[in-house]
Parts: structure tokens; C-alpha cells; sequence
């Protein structure tokens, strides 16, 4: 299951969901929103994403992870829109027979999605600034907030 | 030819459009989309190497060949996570 | 934190503790109780534990693991007492600045509880046997249920 | 000297107890406890290779030396997670 939405995410109801009776191990990994950037002090985040593309492209990670580790199910949430500190912003779970497989594809999940899935993310700062993180290069550009 | 743009994030900010349609000759690259909002907005160029391209949804080379009614997308450097 | 409880594990209340505003990625492991083991269909399990024991060497791997990987904070939690099958038998999270750090703290935590702490499951199986799980030398008692 | 001897999942069983209190010389190892138990039931011989001891909650290898009172704690392949 993949969404990408712009409520807070149900952890609880989608851990339910991702276990399965054959599961031994379920691996979570929750990126949430920090309060602090490059040593300045953030306030807030905003997510956009290329909705059909990004979500075609979580679709393709879920299957290559669940064909590569035999997963039991997938899990895989991010937000858009903003999101307050110390919210998730994006969610993955992986529920396997064992806990390598489940370790494994849920580092695999995240390490892509902030590869290839086309979404944003713009911090907002308590100066008042705004800036897209393009984190991908090291570089960061300044607009008017 | 036409196709559709659609511009994010940073190259959203510089075209100061999410959307937009660029008029090209028919058989033309991918690569071509980004040398007209070059032509229209020159602060691009420093982004060009940073910028991947996306037609119907589906990341291309630069040298991809587009075909009329496109969707092309101008993708920065994604930060998701 | 560490606890060891005969309750079910409130896993969303513990994730709001373990998130701190400085952090960035949280790591969750929760083993589930599987319903079946070596082919044969388990209808739930037992813990016991040697309980001061116990919570010490969880309260030094807790330790170890934020010495180690400069953690922001940590949550164990195991059951003692029956577990039914699809429940969760053991929680942990970690919350770090970065991914990389959770993922092998997580891991670490995992695989060392898994060795040392003196915690004993004991499989009940549809056919009435009950057996001690003893997986660190593969081998199986049987005793009459 | 008397020490105090916890019993935990198959050594348990195999005892029937979970606690019993077991009378060796002074200045005994730990081992002497494992003797002990397989003097009162000759299945502990077969487990003593997988059982490890603890002495007041920490393992201890097999020739510690125990004191008066010490809780020792036998420890067979443990199995949470």
C-alpha cells in the first residue's frame, strides 16, 4: 500500500495492517520533521510532490521490495502539504518471516524514495526565510517568504 | 509541436508558473523543453545540470524524443523523506 | 526505557516518547508472535523471564547503543506472560538526527537481546504440545502440555 | 555454604523446581552447582554444555567462585524477541 496524503499518518492503524499472521518481524522506519537545519532553527515544513508520478514510482519500490525480500506486506506514507515539527513526514513499514529481510528492504524503501520519488520539501525558518531543500547537490537557494 | 511542462519546487520558482506549454519543432529532445525556459527565464542555466526530466510520468534522458501532447516534468533535485 | 510487561504494548504512546524534537528518523523493530514455527501451527506463545536480570541487561544495551550511535532516545519493551498470535512480543524504537544511525542501533538491539537477555519463549502448538524454544542451539524439547 | 539457585525454562523443568537452595564447600565455582543439580537428575548432563550461569544477574564463566548467599541463576539458550 502506498499513499501520499496531506493528514497526519495512522501509525497504529497501518502497523495493524502490515502484520500479517506469518509475520515474525516488522521494521518501521518514521522520518520526522526536526527543529533544526544546518545549525538554523526550523519552524515548519512543506511537502509537494508530482502526485501521479511520485506515486507510480512508490508503487515500483513496494513491488521491487517485496519481490527481492519475500515480503508479508508494505507500508509506505508520505505527506504532503505542511507538516509541524516533530510530525511524520513519511512512514515506511515491511512486515517479513524474519527480521534481516524486514531490516533490509525498509532501508532499501527510504534510501530510494529519497532518491527517485518526485517530492519536495520546503523549510520554513524562524528568520522568516523559506528554502527548498535540494539536498541531492548540497545547494540551497533562497526565495522571499 | 506542444507540449505541457509542469515545473516544481525550484524550477517552479524560476518560470514563476507550475504549468505551462512550449511551443517546439515536432521530433525535438526533451532537452530542448529546458533550452526554452532557458530562453525565457536565463537564471536556468545554472540549474540545468541539476535538473532531471520526467515525459508521461516516466524519468527520460535529455535526448529522449518527444512526441505532441507530452507531459513533460522539470524535476530539482527530489528531497523526500 | 526499558520494561518488561505482561500487557499488550501501546506502541503509538511510546513512539510520541521516544520522537524528540531534535530528531529526524526513528526505527522501529516489533517482533510478532508468528502462527507457525518449523511448519507446525502455533496458537500462541509464553515468555518468562529472570526479571532483575533481565531489565539490567536491557538497561546496558539501552546504554551501549546511545554511547555508541549519539541516539536522542530508546524504548524496549518485551512480554512476559502468554502472547497471542499477531501480537507484538517485543518493541523497540530509536529516534536519532539521521537514518543511518536508528537502522544499526535498531539492529544492534535486536540481535543482542536476541543473545543475552535472559527472556524464554515457550511455543503452544495446535497439536497440545508445548515446547521451550531453544534457537541458539537449534535444538527442541518436548514436554506434555 | 548455602546458595540460592534460580531456574529458568528447560532447567527448570528438568528440576521441577524454579528455586531451591543447594548446599556446597566454601569457596566452590559455579560449576559445582551444575554437578549439584545433575547429582539430584542425571538428564542435566545432557544440557550442561547449553546452560550458562549468572551470579547475582551477571553470567559469570564457569569456575567463578561463589560466595555465601549468592543467587545463582541458570540460563539455557534464551529466546525472547
Amino acid at each position: 500500500m502506498v499513499k501520499i496524503t496531506d493528514s497526519a499518518i495512522n501509525i497504529e492503524k497501518l502497523l495493524v495492517q502490515v502484520t500479517k499472521p506469518e509475520s515474525g518481524a516488522v521494521n518501521v522506519f518514521i522520518g520526522t520533521t526536526r527543529n533544526h537545519s544546518h545549525g538554523r532553527k526550523v519552524t515548519g515544513l512543506e511537502y509537494e510532490a508530482y502526485m501521479p508520478m511520485a506515486l507510480k514510482t512508490l508503487q515500483e519500490l513496494e513491488q521491487d521490495a517485496k519481490a527481492r525480500w519475500g515480503l508479508h506486506d508494505v507500508a509506505i506514507v508520505h505527506r504532503v502539504g505542511k507538516v509541524h515539527v516533530g510530525e511524520a513526514s513519511v512512514f515506511i513499514a515491511v512486515s517479513s518471516a524474519h527480521r534481516d529481510e524486514a531490516y533490509q528492504a525498509s532501508r532499501f524503501l527510504i534510501d530510494q524514495l529519497k532518491q527517485v520519488v518526485p517530492i519536495w520539501k520546503r523549510e520554513f525558518f524562524e528568520d522568516g526565510t523559506v528554502e527548498w531543500s535540494l539536498q541531492a547537490h548540497e545547494q540551497k537557494t533562497e526565495i522571499e517568504a | 509541436m506542444k507540449v505541457r511542462v509542469k515545473l516544481f519546487s525550484i524550477a517552479k520558482d524560476l518560470a514563476g508558473v507550475d504549468e505551462t506549454v512550449v511551443e517546439i519543432p515536432s521530433g525535438s529532445s526533451a532537452e530542448t523543453v529546458l533550452d526554452q525556459l532557458i530562453a525565457r527565464n536565463p537564471r536556468f542555466v545554472d540549474w540545468k545540470p541539476s535538473l532531471r526530466l520526467a515525459v508521461n510520468q516516466e524519468y527520460v534522458r535529455n535526448g529522449h524524443l518527444l512526441s505532441e501532447n507530452d507531459e513533460v516534468a522539470v524535476i530539482p533535485p527530489v528531497s523526500g523523506g
